[in-house]
Order: structure tokens, then sequence, then C-alpha cells
């Protein structure tokens, strides 16, 4: 499959094979939770409370004598649903709306573009943290919220692409054998505009993780005793000094993840050429 | 081919008082400006022959050249193909008529969609147009198309990328003749190839115009390739027709006719030539010129000149020229 | 002797064989014509003997660039940076972008002299002021505190040419310096280049694909065809007697005034793809006379009647 | 020049009319009666009223806002209601901490990001560069109070170099402005590297190569110069991030700031702070793109030319 | 009177030593930094009279009329003696002489007179409400005419809001005061106040009248204190373990370990004043089941969570009140404990049965409720814990986290939550009349409870007692009813933790009062 291509390409350098191995690590995690932990994540053992990593439990126990490791195991479900869910939304909000202002411009552009530059500006924890102040929390408001902080830049990211590309020959080739508007946005624009705006949307993962545990730390998002990676290291913030397996993991397990994101993304970026096309927003 | 019977001194597409205005600015930071891309054209195009839009950047041709397609709607004139106004045509009717009229692009590397294989993109002109094909109709299509350029069918299964710059203009062509048009816009499209190849490409096209009886407008910037290539001549130049000549063999009499043909180097030593070094260069779009366009640089520009413009006037014999002193 | 002597030089970039076997001399006061289609190998000629061709990850494998007596291949950085710009100069493709858009056109004319002449700022603006003024720029007070976008494509050619100059060298390369300009302009440039170059007694190595350009400007001409040189010879002979089918063919391809409809013919094919080079002769598969030898065995570049010629057939 | 800014500031005008109602409305959207809060358990419906007409929440939203809008130019943000103080005053409090740490994290940021990702570039696929780049995404790829709690545990406590939190001396600033720098270093870091192996390629460096001018000036003072533009160009849009982005950073050490004032005002539902915090946020973002056309345009002749 | 003590003797020799350790005490004079509770964070103002949320730092600021000791005792502060009248329909209270607030102005029977009213119309005016009038017997002496008797007066008289503020400065100031400046006669006088940030206070060198309470009758040995507010607990943690600040005015229990395992940290505790509860919406189903209330309340097992989340520190809490209240001494019958086979067995009677999955259903309806708590550590593992033991007896339960503010907004709702992790912190019985009256459904009575008898105790309790034993009667009564229906379950009572650093201070021998405020602080040394 020549989709498959570029994958192929970023895997063979050696930073793609070790970031995509990670990767596949992660996401082994999410699916296969219930058969790779080693327990149940919400059994409480208060009496085995704080227990250091050892071999029963390999990253020690939580405040509630949790096995830490399938905490984080489960954790990797809850961290990349909400992240892959909100910047999927985001991706195809941000194509619709970047698409339309790019190629039909005008004062609908212009409004566009007014409010996402404005908040783009503005920091994505910010939007968040407000979004979830108006429609509450809860997992589903923590996605949405997320969703909406990063809108922005799908949508700047989509309209230059489709400005850059609708001035390409073929697009004046194929409206001059009288196609409109419908085919060419969607037979030629969007195709072409695609791969950059899902490389932008998988980078993007990465931040959406650190926004999730950020507002799992300000006790948003998942609820207890659904794990996530965030609300574990909010919790784990009280035992810093006498068990401070709970905090450090669980932000290892968002650094390796995100850095393995990103390291995997440069190399897709490296194997397909896109780096202008990204940087042209 | 429906063209080929029709009567050849009959004209097949007629512009009259074509302008285009393009405007750029006008927000809160910059003053609004208006340049005339296209200013004031007026020119036919005889069925089954070449006419060749001739001048250097800038001075309105690919401006033009889409004005006659209607992909640009004019800021004023007509342009009438076989008689029909497009101005007066419906989405739906423009759709229909553009299979008649095609565009050969200047750019062969970014004319074809880079995600598109060749047969993809030679089939698409009848998705477009809702012209229903069976598989084997299909087949049948992009086979024939492929062969008239003078490619293989293997080709067929390439992207874009796998393509030489020769081919894919090949691939161009095939596709601006898939829905056998009569009339079709050249719209430089040599000036990326090189040498070998522009030849190979002005062969090709000169035998589908003997073939399918095609009518052409051909614009570039390369006076001796167009005045091999065409039967008619206008030079432009800021938006302008400064001459139409009626044959390749009839010498200019515009000095900036003149000062193109000087800058062309001939291929033999023996014929060098010191040239007349022109003043300045081609002003802004943006400027407006009361008099003679090219009066800033012309040799033999006089005060009448810079005040006054000239009109296209024939001299005989179809020789039109908007100069008031015109070259003897 | 000649002033510039490359002699056999193969280059790689990666795994790519893109010159093989490219010799030509340049003497002192000549213009040669570097004539070639895309992919021959012209600009990375020129970047050969700029001494850069490792700033675009090439490497010289085999060779030796011989200038003013001393080889250059293997020198050191400051040696060569030393030789750039103070001893060859580049006129490159494109005006456009070929000055720094964000400083000041002057300082990047008088960065020259200062540099390579060591003059001070004042004596250094004063012979900028003098090159502008040469190149027959008026104002040259108001262009040297001018930036580059406010100067059009022909007069920033002309910057360009100005910063040549501006370290006297002995050799100018001038790589395609008119393409990316409009027609009346390309042939003034060329008309100020040429006029300059003889002037001042300079050799100049001029990179065209313009066959027209080349009769006009060219004591010396070298035909590059897919990395390796086709044919050197005079001008004249070049025009007159083309010893390579290519080069036949290449001239053949141009239209002449008056030509009959129909009998401008291409090249057929296009020129090979450096990743599938055909064995032989590189022009074989393009050529009407090729035969088996063509196929199997690469022709050398030999002394002909006159000039040097690379084809197993060039002396019937 | 100077006509160009005014007429900016003129063009912000309908931006900051737009964002004015966006902010307006959003506190509106927010559930939760700010009344509610404010009355005692048991309070008539009479009581509510009047208070509701003493913060003008009785009022058309429409009125509400003109004079919200109308108070605010003139300086007047309103008083909070729970924090009982004129929210121009609390701003003027928490605005200085904001500025501070933004201001220095900002140069923390660029000082850094600009040197390492110039260091990338000119050393670029070598190890050097894959080492500082790998090393500096480290620092933008784990959450912000996990940064700052690490730094603590091991500059405050186990080093004891500075305080544990708060903004009571200006050692107190050094590990905020660590946190929320190193999350810019790695931006500023890709965009410079970015931006100057881009401008490396660009015709006008191999001419400066051919002009024979030593390399290490031809990165200083030309390719950098070239690179620090899109810099610019990122870190004036990101002023706002800078500003508010630190809440967590504050929420960790302790420190007031207008993303902390902003974040409490909006759990506690004191509707004045909240609006006046955004939309103090908001002149900021505005007057950081006007920054940075200033220095662009300092930095560029292109754009002055297109400004005049 | 049983409380009327007699302190100006005993404070006047303390007076004359603390003259004669002047010198000394002024080289001493240090530096400190303290950290407020947690709870304390963002107390937007120090105006004891219209502020609903005051902070540490106003005991410091304000004197109050009494004080009272960990025994429950009272104390003289601004007050030297006092009375009751048989009726309970008067109270005379003696005034300290010689005090002055911290501009200058005397406080005399003109400031209580000034004082009292000022409540009228504020969120605090429960404190006087059954104060009619103030009369002034001389210039040291005033009585309350009461409206109905009150023994909870002085409780109240002893609450941190009956901090006196000087009249002047209060006058003048208007909707400013207590934002900007506020001026009492107490050992601070407050220097600056960043709300949400600091507090800094400054010795009060003119102070002399400290309660017996103190050993210092001085000023403060503290020239300069700094409160700091810090939310984030760990951070204060980490200031007090680095010597960043010498004190934190409260520790929450699940960091007693860390902190004992520290040398030079000492931790010391004083009896709890509040509880943690869940109480229960009985207005929506199934808790409309008294049954079920039942179940749930016996699901919760109290030892587990003092064990295992609070190490053991603290107690079981078995009812609505602190066990040093004596109303808290109920009918030992209706203390709510863990009983998890009786709550196995209520459900089966009310028709719930065990489900596959561990949730018990009834008529296809999942047993599955909601469990509302809010940010912070405590609120959160206490949650988790009860929300597993839930669980245990087949209750499910979903948790939703809000942040302090929202949750009282969702509350008000009335009909959305069913279950929350709740603590309050009061040390009167008349708390109970406070979640539990039918005046103020939603919030604070989260519990919804609106029952006529309830009502008619409630009413007989806050009104009805004349003496101090009629009004624990009143209250034990009423508390054993609300017990009895289940309308929250009891979790834990907590202590109150502190804790300083040996090397940077030293606190006195005994800590007197019910928390750590002015009277322990005044004490307090600079090492």
């Amino acid at each position: 499959m020549a989709a498959l291509d570029p994958i192929k390409k970023a895997i063979r350098s050696p930073r793609g094979a070790g970031s995509a191995a990670v990767l596949v690590l992660v996401v082994a995690c999410a699916l296969f939770a219930p058969l790779l932990a080693p327990y149940a994540y919400d059994i409480q053992n208060l009496p085995g409370a704080n227990t250091e990593p050892g071999w029963t439990h390999w990253m020690g126990t939580d405040e509630f004598g949790r096995d830490l490791f399938s905490r984080i195991v489960y954790g990797a479900r809850t961290s990349l649903t909400v992240a892959i869910s909100a910047i999927s939304i985001s991706v195809a909000a941000g194509l619709t709306l970047g698409a339309m202002a790019g190629y039909f411009g005008g004062p609908f552009d212009r409004a566009v573009t007014a409010v996402v530059d404005l908040t783009w500006s503005f920091p994505e924890i910010l939007i968040a943290l407000i979004l979830i102040a108006i429609i509450g929390p809860g997992l589903q408001s923590t996605m949405v919220a997320i969703s909406i902080a990063y809108l922005a830049q799908f949508t700047r990211l989509t309209r230059a692409q489709i400005m850059a590309l609708k001035n390409e020959t073929y697009v004046e080739a194929t409206a001059n054998l009288g196609a409109g508007h419908f085919h060419i946005i969607f037979r030629h624009l969007l195709p072409n505009a695609l791969t950059p705006v899902i490389v932008a949307g998988m980078l993007a993962t990465g931040d959406a993780i650190i926004l999730e545990a950020t507002l799992g730390f300000f006790g948003l998002g998942a609820q207890p005793p659904t794990p996530s990676w965030g609300a574990m290291m909010s919790s784990g913030t009280a035992q810093i000094f006498i068990a401070p397996w709970i905090i450090i993991f669980p932000g290892l397990a968002i650094a390796l993840t995100v850095i393995a994101i990103n390291l995997f993304g440069d190399a897709l970026i490296e194997a397909l050429d896109i780096r202008n096309r990204l940087r042209s927003s | 081919m429906d063209s080929a019977v029709s009567a050849p001194e009959h004209d097949l597409v007629t512009i009259t008082g074509l302008t285009r205005e393009f405007s750029s600015g006008g927000g809160l930071m910059t003053p609004r400006r208006t340049m005339r891309a296209v200013n004031d054209v007026s020119l036919d195009v005889p069925r089954g022959k070449v006419t060749g839009v001739v001048g250097e950047s800038g001075c309105g041709k690919s401006t033009l050249a889409r004005l006659v397609l209607r992909l640009l709607d004019a800021t004023a004139g007509t342009v009438a193909f076989d008689g029909i106004d497009l101005a007066t045509l419906s989405p739906g009717e423009m759709r229909k008529l553009r299979r008649r009229m095609q565009m050969v692009f200047q750019d062969p590397y970014s004319a074809i969609d880079p995600r598109y294989t060749i047969r993809r993109a030679l089939l698409e002109p009848f998705q477009v147009q809702g012209v229903a094909q069976t598989a084997a109709e299909a087949n049948a299509t992009v086979d024939e198309l492929i062969s008239m350029v003078g490619l293989s069918p293997r080709m067929l299964a390439s992207f874009p990328h796998q393509l030489s710059g020769g081919q894919k203009q090949r691939v161009g062509i095939a596709r601006a003749l898939a829905l056998r048009p009569s009339f079709l816009v050249l719209d430089e499209p040599t000036a990326s190839l090189d040498v070998s190849i522009q030849a190979q490409i002005i062969d090709l096209l000169e035998a589908l115009k003997q073939e399918l009886g095609l009518t052409y407008l051909f614009i570039s910037h390369d006076l001796s390739l167009v005045r091999y290539f065409c039967d008619r001549v206008v030079v432009m130049y800021l938006g302008r027709a400064m001459e139409i000549l009626p044959g390749a063999t009839v010498q200019p009499r515009h000095h900036y006719a003149h000062a193109l043909l000087d800058s062309n180097f001939e291929p033999d030593p023996t014929r060098r030539k010191v040239i007349t070094m022109l003043a300045g260069e081609i002003p802004s779009p943006f400027a407006t010129i009361p008099g003679c366009a090219f009066a800033a640089r012309c040799p033999a520009a006089s005060d009448l000149c810079r005040r006054e413009r000239p009109a296209l006037t024939d001299l005989g014999g179809g020789h039109m020229i908007a100069c008031h002193h015109p070259k003897d | 002797m000649a002033l510039l002597s490359v002699k056999n030089i193969s280059v790689t970039i990666g795994k790519l064989n893109l010159l093989d076997g490219v010799a030509f001399d340049i003497g002192a006061g000549e213009i040669l014509g570097l004539v070639g289609e895309s992919g021959s190998g012209k600009s990375l000629t020129a970047m050969c003997v700029m001494g850069l061709l490792p700033r675009i990850g090439g490497t010289i494998t085999e060779g030796s660039i011989i200038f003013d007596g001393r080889e250059m291949i293997g020198l050191p950085d400051a040696e060569l940076r030393r030789l750039r710009g103070k001893r060859i100069a580049l006129i490159s493709q494109n005006p456009m972008t070929s000055l720094d858009p964000i400083i000041r056109i002057g300082a990047q004319i008088d960065q020259v002299s200062t540099l390579h002449l060591g003059l001070s700022a004042e004596a250094a603006k004063a012979r900028s002021l003098d090159l502008i003024a040469q190149l027959r720029i008026p104002e040259p007070e108001a262009i040297h505190g001018a930036y580059p976008h406010q100067l059009s494509g022909g007069m920033k050619q002309r910057i360009v040419i100005a910063m040549a100059l501006a370290a006297d060298p002995d050799l100018i390369v001038a790589d395609e310096p008119t393409t990316a300009l409009d027609v009346t302009i390309q042939a003034q440039i060329i008309q100020i280049i040429v006029e300059l170059v003889r002037d001042r007694q300079l050799a100049l190595m001029l990179i065209t694909h313009d066959m027209g350009v080349v009769a006009q400007a060219c004591d010396r001409v070298v035909v590059l065809y897919a990395g390796r040189v086709a044919e050197t010879n005079s001008v004249e002979a070049i025009f007159a007697e083309p010893r390579h089918p290519y080069t036949r063919e290449l001239i053949r391809c141009i239209p002449r005034l008056g030509q009959a409809p129909g009998s401008l013919k291409g090249i057929p094919g296009a020129v090979p793809s450096v990743v599938d080079y055909p064995t032989g002769c590189r022009f074989n598969s393009r050529c009407g006379a090729a035969e088996d030898l063509c196929r199997n065995t690469v022709p050398a570049l030999e002394r002909k009647t006159s000039g040097l010629a690379a084809c197993h057939f060039s002396e019937a | 020049m100077i006509s160009f800014f005014i007429k900016r500031l003129l063009l912000l005008i309908p931006v900051f009319l737009a964002v004015s109602v966006v902010i307006f409305m959003i506190v509106h959207l927010v559930p939760g009666d700010p009344i509610d809060n404010l009355v005692q358990i048991n309070s008539t419906p009479e009581q509510k009223a009047a208070l509701a007409a003493k913060y003008g929440l009785d009022k058309p939203l429409y009125q509400q806002y003109a004079i919200w809008l109308g108070k605010a130019l003139s300086g007047d943000l309103g008083d909070a209601i729970i924090l009982r103080r004129p929210v121009v005053d609390l701003i003027a409090l928490n605005l200085p901490h904001s500025l501070a740490l933004g201001a220095l994290a900002l140069a923390f940021s660029t000082l850094v990001g600009i040197g390492a990702g110039a260091l990338a570039a000119i050393y670029k696929d070598s190890f050097i560069d894959r080492t500082t780049m790998t090393v500096i995404l480290l620092g933008s790829t784990v959450p912000g109070f996990w940064l700052g709690l690490l730094l603590i545990m091991l500059f405050a406590v186990q080093l004891g170099w500075f305080p544990v939190s708060g903004a009571r001396s200006w050692d107190a600033l050094v590990l905020p402005v660590l946190t929320v720098g190193l999350g810019g270093v790695a931006l500023v870091a890709r965009v410079t590297r970015v931006a100057m192996m881009e401008t490396a390629r660009k015709d006008f460096v191999m001419m400066l190569h051919a002009k024979g001018v030593p390399p290490w000036q031809i990165e200083l003072r030309h390719v950098l110069r070239h690179a620090l533009l899109p810099v610019v160009t990122i870190l004036s849009l990101r002023i706002g991030w800078i500003l508010g982005g630190a809440v967590t950073v504050e929420f960790v050490f302790a420190r007031p700031g207008l993303g902390s004032l902003l974040i409490t005002s909006l759990n506690q539902r004191d509707y004045p702070v909240v609006q006046g915090s955004l939309l103090m946020l908001a002149i900021a973002v505005m007057l950081g793109t006007l920054l940075g056309d200033v220095v662009q345009a300092a930095m560029d002749p292109r754009v002055r030319e297109r400004i005049k | 009177m049983r409380f009327t003590t007699k302190s100006l003797i005993l404070s006047g020799s303390m007076f004359a030593a603390a003259l004669a350790f002047g010198p000394d005490a002024a080289v001493w004079a240090q530096d400190a930094t303290f950290v407020m509770p947690s709870d304390d964070v963002g107390a937007p103002s120090y105006d004891p009279i219209r502020g609903t949320k005051l902070n540490a730092a106003t005991s410091l600021i304000y004197d109050r009329m009494v004080i009272q000791d960990a025994d429950q005792s009272f104390h003289g502060q601004l007050a030297t003696e006092w009375e009751s009248s048989d009726d309970g329909l008067a109270w005379t209270f003696k005034l300290r002489p010689g005090v002055t607030f911290h501009d200058g102005e005397p406080f005399n029977a003109a400031t209580i007179v000034w004082w009292v009213p000022q409540f009228e119309g504020t969120e605090n005016a429960f404190m006087t409400a059954a104060i009619e009038s103030v009369e002034v017997v001389d210039d040291l002496t005033v009585k309350f005419v009461m409206k109905n008797p009150d023994p909870n007066l002085l409780s109240n008289m002893a609450s941190i809001f009956m901090g006196i503020p000087s009249p002047k400065a209060y006058d003048a100031m208007g909707a400013d005061y207590g934002v900007t400046a506020a001026v009492g006669s107490g050992p601070f006088t407050l220097q600056s106040f960043t709300i949400g940030q600091e507090t800094v206070l400054a010795s009060n060198e003119a102070y002399a009248w400290a309660s017996d309470l103190s050993e210092n009758q001085g000023p403060p040995h503290i020239k300069t204190l700094t409160l700091r507010e810090i939310s984030e607990t760990s951070t204060a943690f980490l200031e007090l373990r680095t010597g960043g600040v010498d004190m934190l005015l409260s520790v929450p229990t699940d960091f007693l370990p860390q902190l004992e395992a520290e040398k030079s940290i000492t931790v010391g505790t004083l009896p709890g004043t509040g509880i943690f509860y869940i109480p229960i919406n009985t207005t929506v189903a199934p808790f409309t089941d008294i049954k079920v209330r039942e179940a749930a309340a016996l699901a919760v097992n109290q030892k587990e969570i003092l064990d295992n989340l609070f190490g053991g520190i603290g107690s079981e809490a078995n009812n609505f009140l602190i066990s040093s209240l004596l109303a808290a001494d109920v009918d030992p019958k209706l203390n709510i404990s863990y009983n998890p086979d009786r709550s196995n067995m209520l459900l089966e009677e009310a028709g719930w049965t065990m489900g596959a999955d561990g949730v018990r259903e009834k008529d296809g309806t999942k047993l599955q409720v909601a469990l509302w708590t809010q940010n912070g550590t405590e609120f959160k593992r206490v949650t988790e814990v009860v929300q597993a033991q839930l669980k245990a007896v087949g209750i499910g339960a979903d948790i939703t986290v809000f942040d302090s503010a929202t949750i009282n907004d969702q509350y008000r709702k009335g009909n959305e939550h069913q279950l929350a992790v709740r603590s309050y912190s009061w040390a009167n019985a008349d708390i109970i009349d406070w979640f539990f009256a039918g005046s103020r459904l939603g919030y604070p009575n989260v519990s919804m409870w609106n029952d006529p008898k309830a009502e008619e105790l409630n009413k007989i309790a806050m009104t009805g007692s004349r003496t101090w034993e009629e009004r624990v009667a009143n209250f034990k009564a009423y508390h054993e009813y609300v017990l009895g229906q289940f309308v929250f379950a009891p979790i834990y009572q907590p202590v109150q933790s502190y804790a300083y650093s040996t090397d940077n201070i030293t606190l006195p021998k005994t800590i007197r009062g019910t928390r750590i405020q002015s009277q322990t602080i005044v004490d307090i040394t600079v090492n």
C-alpha cells in the first residue's frame, strides 16, 4: 500500500523505530489492558497502601493499595481514548472549517481567521478550563474541551494548506474541465491537505495527553476510580516523600508516550517531506 | 470532428474590448490599488488556425487565456465562442461548453493531482462532465488518449512524479483532449521544458491540430517560437495588444515587437549582434500611464506618445499596430 | 597555460553519480560556454569550480581542478574562501533570491571588498558606488542604500554582477545568469556581462541552456549531456560542424525564422534520469545513429579534427 | 511607520470589540448564578433582586454589555463579587507577577531556545543536533506541574538553592521561570532550527559562501538573523500563552498571577474578575501581536515596505 | 456562673513579668513565617462582621470578648468576667480596662454598643440574633438584653467572627474595611494583605491584655509574622521541610507520617472540631427508603478509613457531633457503626437483590448512585474508599469531583445529588441545625431533610433552651432523632494537626485553646 510507505520509511530510521516500538507498546496497553494488567485497577487493599515497587507489585501500590502498574496500563486507555477522540473531533472540525474558509475566502474566511487567531494565542489549558467550567466536569466534557482548545490549530493549518493548494495548476485544470466546488474540495484539495493535518493531529495528540493530565491534576477529567495518568499524579503529590513512585511512574508514562509521539511524528514528517507544509500556518 | 467541417473563414472565438481588473489591498492598512491585467483587447481567433499571443511577464497574456475560457470573469468586454457570448451562460451551460474548449497549462509538474494515477487523471474529465462509461469503455478511452499523445499505455498506472516533464505535458494535452474539444488554449505549454522536449511537444501539437482539426490560442514569451508555430501573432505589452501580425513572415513594425525580436540571439555565431539597450524595465502594472504603455522605454518615443495612447490601426492585410511612430 | 583546468572530475551526491569525467580548460580572458539541458550537470560543475560542492552534500570522487596552477581539491576551507569571491566569483541563476533580503544592497557589495581587499568602510563604499555606476545603474548612491526588494530583477542581477566584480576576480562563473529574467532584460544582461568581461580581460564560464546565448557570447563551448562532456570545441566549429549527434540535434531543436511549418522535430525520448543511465553512450537511446557499440561501450572524449567529442561515430 | 501603528491600533478596535463580546458572553454561558453564591441562604426574592440590581444583573444582556464595556474603557472593571474589591486592583496585584514570570520565562525560552536551535541547525543531523533536540524535547513533553514538582524536589528540597514556593523574593522566580521556560525552549528551538536550516538552503546563503564569507559570519550575521523572524512571530503570538499558561505552575509554586486569578474567580463564579482578567489577557495578546509587528518591522525592511 | 473566670490579678502579674524581661525579649525579636490552613486560602477580607470566610490571622488582629479552651471552658479576653440572669434574658459583661485599638481608639462599653447592632442584616446575624439590645452599665460594663434565652451566647462570643474592630476605622472605611486595612486590638497589627498570597503582621507593642491562656502577657515575641496562603498542601509541606516557613497551622492527616519522619519537625495535635460524613439526599430514590439509607450508612467502615487513610490518628465518627460536645453523647444504640451484615440484610429487605456484577438491582434498576466530592486530597481519598465500601454491599457509586465553589451550586439544584462526602468544622451542637434544618434545603441541608418532628426538635433546641444544660439536652434529643433517620453517614473525626520546625521556633509546653490562635502564638518564640 502506497499510503503505508511513509510509515515504513519512518520506521526504518533508528528514532522512528524506537518511538514506533514505544507507541505500539502504549497502544497495546490501552487495547489489551485487561490481559496485561496483573490486577484489577480498582481493587483496594488499604493495609497494603504505598507499597514500594517489588516483585508482587512491579511499580508498587498507590495510597489505596491498588497495583500501580495495572493502573498505569488502564490509564493508557483513558489517556489515549481522551486524547485521540478529542483530537479526532478537532481535526475533523478543523478540516471542515479550514477548508471552507480557505477555499471560499471572503468575509467568512476573515471571521474564522480572526476567531481562530485569537483563540490560538490563548493557552489551551485556559481554554479547556473555561470550557469545563461552562459544560461541567467529566470525561466527555474534558474531551470536548480539549477538542475545542485545539480546533484553532487545525483550522489554521487546513486553511493554509487549502490556500496553497488552490493555486496549484491541477485545481484550475479541474475547474476548467467543468468541475464544481464540491468536486474540487473533496476530490483534490482535502485529500492533498490531509497528510500534514493528520501528522499535526498526531503531534497534537501528545499535547492533548499532557493537557488531559493537567486537567486531571486540577481534579477534572476522569472520575475515580477510573485511572488516568494525570489524576494519578495529582493524588500522588500528597505522597511525594513516602511513596514517590505514585507520581514518578505516571509522569514517566506520559513523558515516554509524548516523546515517542513527537519522535515518530518527526520521523514521519521527514519521511513525508512535509516540514514546510506544516510550518506554512 | 464537428469543428473540422466548419467554414475556415468563420472565427471560432471573437474577443471584443476584453478588460480585466485586479485589485489588491483596500484594507485599512493599504490603499486599494487596481491594475488592468488585460486592457481593452479585441481579437479574433480563426477556426483551424494557431493564433499566438506573445509578451513578457505581466503583459496579461495568461489572464487573457483565462478570460477566454471564462476561468475568470471579465470586467468589461465579451468573449464569444462559436457565436455564444460566454458571459450569458449559466454555470450548467458553461460546464457543458467546457467540453468544447480546453486548456494546456504552463507547468506540467503541477497540472496533475499528485495523488492521481495517470489513468484516473485521464478519466476525470468524463467523471466531472457526468459522462457514464463502462469499465471497458473507460479502458478503451484512456488507451486511445494516451496513445494519441505518443505515450505507452503502460504509463497509465504511474503517478505523475514518476514521469518526466515532457511526459507530464503530454498527459496534460491528452487530458485536455479527452472531451474532444475544438478549441485549445495553450498557455506557454513548453516554457518549463528543455528545448529538445519543447520541439517534441510543438511537433505533437502540430500533428494533433492537423489530425483533429483543432483551433489553438498559443501563448508564449518566445517570439521565435511563436513566429514558427503561429499563423497570426498578437504582441502584448502591459495588458494591451501592441501589434497584430497577420502572418509569421510579416516584419513587425512596433518598437516593442522589435525589442523582443532584438533580444533573441540567433544560434549562429556568425550573426552576433549588438542589441539596443531599452531604458528601464517593465513598469508596475499598477502604474497608470496616460499615453503609450511602452513610451518610457521606447527609443522613438515622442511627447505625443507619452501624452496620447495610439489606437490599434490596420496597416493593411490585417497587420494592426498601436504606435504613433511605427518603425519602417 | 589555462587559468582553470578541470580534469576528469567525477562527482557523487549520496549514491548518485552525477558527473562522470568532466574535463575542460578555461584560458585567461576566455569565455567558455557550458551548455546542456536540465540534469546534464552544468550547475554541479559550477559548484565544483567554486569549491562549494560540499555545501550541497557532494563529493568529487576523482579528477582534479587546477586554478592558476594550484590544485583546488583538498584545499583547506580557509584557503578556498580566499579564492572564492576574490579570484573566482559567482553570478548566480536567480537574482531575485541571491541577495540577502534584509541587508542593504550597498553593504552586500561592500562586504566583498572589505573582506578580500581589506578596504575600509568608506573605501569599500566608494568602490561599490563606482561599480554600480559602471553597470549603468542610475543613482548609485540611492541604490547603495536600498534594500533588494526595492529593485527589479534586472537591477538585482546587475548588483550581483557588481558583487562578483568587487574584488577584481580572474574568473567569473555565471550560472544561467538570465533564466529568471524577462526576455528583453535577458539579452541586456548577457550583453553587459560579456562587455565587462571582455573589457577587463577576465575569464568567464557561462553556463546556459540557450544555444542562442552561446552563439552570441562564447569563445569556446563545452556541451554536457547526462553528466558527461559530449563535445567541446570553438563556438564557430560547434555550430558549423557539430561532432556529437546530441549537439547537432540540440541546435536543430531551435526554431528559426522562416522555418517551414512541421519541420521542427524534437529529440525523441527524454534525458535519462540519473538513477537509470543507460550503459555505453548515455545518448544512445535517443540517437538515430546508435549501434550496439554505443549501447555497450562508453565513448571516450577524444580529439577530433577540431575539438573533442565523445562519440564512436563522430568523425564520420 | 508611526501612522502604520496608529492604523494597526485602529484595526485592533473591531477585534477588541468582538473579543469583548465573546468574553462577556462566556461568563453568561457558565452555569451557576453568582447571586446565589452571594445571598444568604434564606434571603427573600426581593433581597436577591436588590443584589442583582446592585451588580446590574437585572438588565437585558446588551445593556449589561454596554455598561460593562463603557466602564471598562474608562478603566473601571467593576467590583469583584466574592473578593469584594475593584477588579482593577486585583489585576494590578496579579499582573506584575504574571509579567515578571512571563517576561523572564520568555527571555529564558528565547535565549536558550535560539542558542540550542542554532547549535542544532549548524551541526544538523549530527550527534550534537540529535542530543540537543532530544534533551529539549524532554522539557516540553512532561506536564508542567510534574516538572515543577521535580524541580522543587531537586533544587529546593535536596539542594536547598531556591525557595519551594511563593513570590516573596527574586530567587523564588527561578524555578517557576525554569518550569514555564523549558516548555517554550522546545518551541523556540524547533522554530529556530528549522528556520535556520531553511534559510541555509536559500540562494543568498550559497551566494555568501561564494563570496568567501567565513561560515560563522554567515550563520550568525545572516542565517540566524533570518531565523529570528519566525521566532519573533511565534513568540508574539504566544504572549497570552505565556501570561495565562503559567496557571499550573502558579498553582504548584503558590504564586499569584493572572492565570490563577482567572481560574480561582471562575471557580467562584466571580464574574467581574473573570471578565476583567480575560479582557486583560486579550489586550496582552493584541499588544503582543502589535509588538511582534514592531520588532518584525525593525528587523525586516520588507515588512517596513509593506506597511508604508 | 460556672464559666465565670477572674483573671485580672493573674494577668497583671504576668504583665509585670513581661516588662521585666522586656529588654531580653527585644533581643530575641525575630521574624517568622507560618502557613495558614489550606481551607483558609482565598479568604477575601479581615472584616469579621460582614465576612463569611475568615482566615487564621483574624484572631491575631482582633481580640474577642471571650475565647474557648480545648476543654470547652471559656476564658476572658476583652471581657474579664460575665454572668447571666437566671431566666437567661440578660447577660452582663465586665470589660477589660486599658485596652486600645491599633489606631489608638479606646475600647469600652460604647464600643460594644456600636458593635453588636452592626451584625444586623449580615450573614453573621445569627450570632447576635438573640440579643435584643445592649445597655451601658458603666464605662466598662455592658448588659445584653436578650430576646430569648441563648445559652450558646458565650460560644458565639468566642467565635472568630466576634473579633471586635475599631468602630472609628470600621465606619470610616466602609466597604474597604478588612480589605485594605483592619484595625483591632489584638497582639498583631495588619501590615499588608495580599489576597490568596500572604498577610504580614507586626507585633502590637502596646499589647498587654492577653488572656490567661497565654503565658506571655505582653506583646508577642514574634515581631514580624507572615502568614502565607498555600493551597497545594504538598508545597506547604515542602516549604516547612526546607525551612522556607516555620510552621504549618494545619496539616492534612495524611501528611503526618511524612512529617514525623523529619528530625527537625515536630507535629502536634489538638482535639478535632469537625467530622467527615456523607449527607444522604432523602428526596431522591433509592434514598427515599430509610432502609437503603441505613444500609448505606452501615456500609461505611469507619475503622478501615481511620486506620488506613489517617494512620489511626483521630477517631471514628459514629454520629454527627465531635466527641467533646455533650450532645454527642447519645444513646449508644443510635450510634452508626460499620455493620455489613445488617447493611446487606436491609438491602435485601428493601428488595434490592445482588446482581452478577456485584451491584444490586430491583425491577431492572441498578443500585447505582451518584457520589459527589470536592477537590482536595483527603476528600478524594475518603470518597474512593467509600466507593469501594459501598460496592462491597452491592451499592455502585459514580464519583464526580467538583471544585469546592461549584459543588454548592450543584447541591442547590436539590435533585441531582444522592451521596456526597463532606466535612465540617464547628465546635457547637447547633451545627445540626445548620445542616438539617428544613429552612436550608439544598445547601447547606444537603440531605434535603424536612421533617415535622425534626423541625419541632430543632425549634426547641435552637430557641427553647434557657440554660446550657437544657440546651445540651435539647440538642441531644434533636441529634438522636436525626441519627435514627439515617440522613447522613458519619465517617471520621479528625484531629487538628500542626507542624513546626523546632530549629526555628519554640512553642509553649501546653497548647491552650481550641486551635492554634493568638493565645498560643503570642507565646511562640523564635530561636
